[in-house]
């Protein structure tokens, strides 16, 4: 579903991502974790076409999506969702209009609007705070509203960048149900970046570590701490002593 | 010697990172404004296409509708000082008060009316445009709009430079009435001018109409390009929000300021002694 | 009709004001209580003189030296129709010096120094660090607040200055460019038409600007509220604030004068 | 009101603290007491009033009712001026480590000594350098706060406070959104001061890995009281499903998410 071939990514003059390679097929779902500041959250970006890559390619179902203008992006963004770290919701709309934005934007009718916001804020456990606007919430009513909007139009491919940052255990514990239940139902592509990598991996089948501009290691979610490789295993266990750098 | 050589250096270095973010700035403006426009075709101009009637209705009532008692006190209170300190010169110097009005509606008219009016339009409207505008670019919001296959220009910037440009004109207009009639009082009141030969239209002819309306048209048209283009270049948190809104006032404030002398100069040019 | 929803409104908006007046005085207030006794942190405020100083000087100087032009591109008709080519000189430094000078100047420096004050204050109160302050039992108001005052004050009567230095070239210029006015003639216009009181009029006043933009600025940051979407509508608040005031001191200072 | 000397049943003690937010109750009779030299976590759900408890004991928030004391004084009824005696007492560790963007780690570390130990410049940025070491920040005195991450800083925030030589250190979150390696670094070092200083350390957190290696005693706040207090190992075998659901970090169970 989601190729990155080589992808590089510069901001001014750091260097964030030096030649990333991966691959996710349709259905599967990829963690990505990684240190501070190791690029995870571009990543995402550069597959939802918000960071342009300085070199390689991006490909959404065999096709190249690098350097697209906007307009020629928008089929391809249509289907993709996306939860953004900060939950980028428009402060400005109410919890339906939110939600229901992305289908206006497309000139769906309003019964339709309607009748898929409710169901979908049913979903995530927020039927009734249609009214709501996004200062009257909390942390995580926000990123299950951003989760509403992400997944009104039935995309194909949901990126989620940092589901469960700021919350407490059993809340994320809660968010990463909620998640897996959609994901279950719809079948859709799921891309997750996370800095909470136990409860990530209950999650994931797959992760990415990216370390140092590179998809470091990649392999499956389950055994994680007892990977063959040193880096990661000293990440995931949270070791002091190590050849993690920074 | 070397001293010199690394001073010179840091210089030279200086005023080519000035330059270069300059080139960059213009660069930035005359994409926002090609892009502003090809949005008023994209929404207005092909038929059939989403008219969002109401954002533009709502940004006319905050740009419009919101500035106009900001619009009203300010340049009330600066027709005041203005006509005062005139009147006091004129009385120092001529003696003869009966000239003070007639000028000083022409000066209105085509030049301070529309130029104070969008001073103070620029940091309320400027400012304003900026940090909404920079505070969803910061928190992902253009990000999410351009996930929904929004264009940020179509859907932020073209209702704020529409409601823009007729607001502007809108407000210089009733600001240079409220100058005028500040001034006409503040002559009665402190000089005991006749309000009768203080509002006298006599010098006042169409060219100058025509000018204050065209500079009060590009201000309008300027400064939420000028904003919005500082808004869209926020960058990292509230420091880069900050530093959106501070960029676009001072921006606009300056972008008032050369227009206005670019105008003024260029009637002069073609009017001659007429202006 | 005025409805019973349009009073409220009204009546909301007053008391916002009013409550904004309020904590502008208030901080006033403590900003002239930290003051006694002196304790100054000179670091601070150097490093504030030295960054608002010399970050508005090239803005300042090109508002000011448009501003001297425009003036003689106003008073062209008269000049050219009375040919009173001294009248020219008149016109400009009179308006600059006393008028249009200190208020450009204060609403740039209002713009430049004032709002880019507010940012970086505001963006320090919704990151903690004015909280970061006091639980190192440091008084953000003696340590932060009293400098950025007192810089801002010294700075807008100094840029002022410069300014008013800046226009009269501006004016001469454009006399010359445009009127064809030799430099000679527009000096002598300057220096037989003007006086002292017109510069200083327009010092003094600046100096009020000064402590009016400093104060609201400062407000207007240390009470910013909710993120970056506040810091943005602080500065907008802060750059309102400051146009409304320096054109409410204008008026009062200029009756006061005379 | 109870006989006796509050003071007396710890160095920092709340007692029927109640505090609402426009109208809406966050602490409803929290009764809690700190030893000396201890570590004892703050823990329990969002919203939950773990911060907003610490809080008040340096004077950022008031209470609506009860009463605070710290070493044998009652502090919660103190004006601003008053609170900056106790803040030279008590350092406090932000979420967000709030450090001044304008300064070198070294100079923010140096800020405190300057102005309340009245060290000239120098001798302060010396002092400071030996407090940068000791969170093992030796090599970045001269960075900025932007060029760091998330940990650096916040290990820099706890190297400033500990230029007062504090007696009680709040830590607001300290390893929330670290990744695991930040995260333990951050757990040492509150050891380290545990031990090494003597410092009592007051943690707010929901970091269950922390709680399990380096708190003393644990609080579990819930429905705005202490729901459940004790070791972490009593706290494991508390029969209480409420806590069993949080330390457990399970969806499902009785326990109320407001944050959710």
């Amino acid at each position: 579903m989601v190729e990155l071939r080589g992808v590089s990514v510069r901001f001014d003059a750091t260097t964030v991502l030096a030649g990333v390679d991966l691959s996710v097929p349709r259905g599967a779902r990829l963690g990505i974790i990684g240190p501070a500041a190791a690029g995870k959250s571009v990543l995402v970006k550069l597959v939802a076409g918000l960071v342009a890559p300085a070199a390689g390619r991006v490909l959404i179902d065999g096709v190249d999506v690098t350097g697209l203008s906007e307009e020629r992006l928008a089929p391809v963004r249509a289907r993709i969702g996306m939860l953004f770290q900060n939950y980028a919701l428009y402060d400005f709309l109410t919890v339906e209009g939110n939600v229901g934005f992305p289908l206006v934007r497309r000139g769906e009718a309003a019964e339709v609007v309607a009748a898929r916001v409710a169901d979908r804020l049913r979903a995530v456990g927020l039927a009734g705070s249609e009214g709501k606007l996004p200062s009257q919430l909390s942390g995580g009513m926000k990123k299950r509203v951003g989760i509403a909007r992400a997944t009104i139009a039935a995309p194909e491919l949901v990126l989620y960048d940092e589901p469960t940052a700021g919350l407490d255990p059993v809340t994320t514990s809660k968010m990463y149900d909620l998640l897996r239940a959609d994901h279950d139902r719809s079948g859709a592509t799921a891309i997750a970046v996370s800095s909470d990598v136990a409860a990530l991996c209950g999650f994931v089948d797959r992760v990415v570590f990216v370390y140092q501009g590179r998809a470091h290691y990649q392999g499956p979610a389950a055994g994680l701490a007892d990977a063959d490789d040193p880096v990661v295993r000293q990440f995931v266990r949270g070791a002091l002593d190590g050849p993690l750098v920074g | 010697m070397t001293a010199v050589r690394t001073w010179l250096l840091a210089r030279v270095t200086r005023v080519g990172a000035g330059t270069i973010a300059a080139v960059v700035a213009a660069r930035d403006l005359w994409l926002v404004l090609v892009g502003t426009i090809a949005g008023i075709w994209r929404q207005y101009g092909r038929r059939g296409a989403p008219r969002p009637t109401d954002d533009l209705v709502e940004q006319l009532h905050v740009i419009g509708n919101r500035s106009l008692l900001f619009v009203a006190v300010t340049l009330g209170f600066i027709g005041m000082v203005m006509i005062y300190q005139a009147c006091l010169q004129f009385s120092r110097s001529i003696g003869d008060l009966s000239q003070v009005g007639p000028q000083f509606v022409r000066l209105i008219v085509s030049d301070f009316g529309p130029t104070l009016t969008a001073m103070m339009l620029a940091t309320r409207v400027g400012a304003g445009i900026a940090a909404e505008i920079g505070s969803m670019k910061v928190t992902e919001q253009v990000d999410a709009l351009r996930l929904s296959g929004v264009l940020p220009v179509d859907y932020l910037l073209v209702p704020r430079f529409l409601a823009s440009l007729v607001m502007t004109i809108v407000l210089s207009v009733i600001g240079s009435a409220i100058m005028y009639g500040a001034g006409a009082v503040t002559a009665y009141l402190s000089f005991g001018v006749n309000p009768r030969l203080f509002v006298d239209l006599g010098f006042v002819e169409p060219r100058h109409v025509i000018l204050g309306l065209l500079k009060a048209a590009a201000y309008g048209a300027a400064i939420p390009v000028v904003a919005g283009s500082c808004g869209l270049r926020a960058r990292g948190s509230s420091e880069g929000v900050g530093w959106a809104t501070t960029a676009a006032v001072v921006g606009s404030s300056f972008a008032v300021i050369a227009i206005d002398f670019a105008l003024s100069v260029g009637a002069l040019w073609l009017l001659g002694g007429d202006l | 009709m005025i409805g019973e929803r349009t009073i409220t409104q009204v009546g909301a908006r007053a008391l916002a004001v009013s409550r904004e007046i309020g904590g502008i005085t208030i901080l006033f207030g403590q900003i002239l209580r930290a003051l006694l006794p002196p304790r100054l942190d000179g670091r601070e405020l150097i490093k504030n003189l030295h960054k608002m100083g010399n970050r508005s000087v090239p803005i300042v100087a090109l508002t000011a030296f448009f501003a001297g032009g425009l003036m003689v591109v106003q008073s062209a008709p008269f000049v050219q129709r009375f040919e009173a080519t001294s009248l020219a000189g008149w016109a400009a430094g009179y308006a600059v010096l006393r008028e249009i000078g200190p208020i450009l100047i204060a609403l740039m420096f209002s713009g430049r120094v004032g709002a880019n004050n507010t940012a970086e204050l505001g963006t320090m109160t919704v990151t903690e660090q004015l909280d970061g302050l006091r639980a190192l039992a440091i008084d953000p108001i003696q340590y932060l607040i009293v400098p950025r005052v007192l810089a801002m004050m010294v700075m807008l009567v100094c840029l002022t200055v410069i300014g008013d230095l800046v226009a009269l070239l501006g004016a001469a210029a454009v006399a010359k460019a445009v009127l064809g006015i030799e430099w000679g003639i527009m000096y002598a216009s300057f220096t037989e038409n003007l006086t002292p009181q017109d510069f200083l009029h327009g010092v003094y006043k600046s100096c009020a600007f000064g402590l009016s933009i400093a104060v609201t600025s400062c407000y207007f940051g240390v009470t910013v509220r909710g993120g970056a979407v506040g810091v943005g509508r602080a500065v907008n608040a802060a750059v309102v604030a400051a146009a409304v005031s320096v054109m409410l001191l204008d008026f009062f200072l200029t009756y006061l004068d005379v | 009101m109870s006989g006796g000397d509050p003071g007396a049943a710890g160095l920092v003690v709340f007692r029927d603290v109640h505090k609402a937010f426009d109208g809406k109750p966050v602490l409803r009779g929290m009764d809690l007491a700190v030893g000396q030299g201890e570590i004892l976590f703050i823990i329990g759900t969002s919203g939950v009033g773990k911060s907003v408890t610490i809080k008040h004991l340096v004077g950022f928030l008031r209470i609506d009712r009860g009463e605070i004391w710290f070493d044998g004084r009652r502090v919660d009824q103190l004006d601003e001026k008053g609170f900056y005696a106790v803040r030279r007492r008590v350092g406090m560790v932000f979420q967000n480590a709030t450090l001044f963007d304008s300064m070198t780690l070294a100079e923010n570390v140096a800020l405190p000594l300057r102005k309340h130990k009245r060290l000239r410049p120098t001798a302060a940025l010396a002092q400071a350098m030996g407090r940068l070491e000791q969170v093992y920040l030796t090599g970045f005195a001269d960075r900025y706060p932007a060029e760091l991450s998330d940990g650096m800083r916040k290990r820099a925030a706890i190297a400033r406070t500990l230029t007062m030589d504090p007696e009680v250190v709040l830590f607001d979150e300290p390893t929330t959104d670290l990744d695991p390696v930040n995260a333990r670094r951050i757990d040492r070092l509150i050891r380290e001061l545990s031990r090494d200083l003597g410092v009592t350390s007051i943690v707010v957190s929901h970091d269950l890995t922390a709680i399990f290696t380096i708190a003393d005693r644990v609080a579990f706040l819930y429905q705005g009281r202490v729901h459940a207090l004790g070791t972490p190992d009593e706290l494991r075998r508390s029969p209480d499903p409420v806590v069993q659901q949080f330390i457990g970090g399970h969806a499902t169970g009785p326990m109320e998410t407001p944050g959710f």
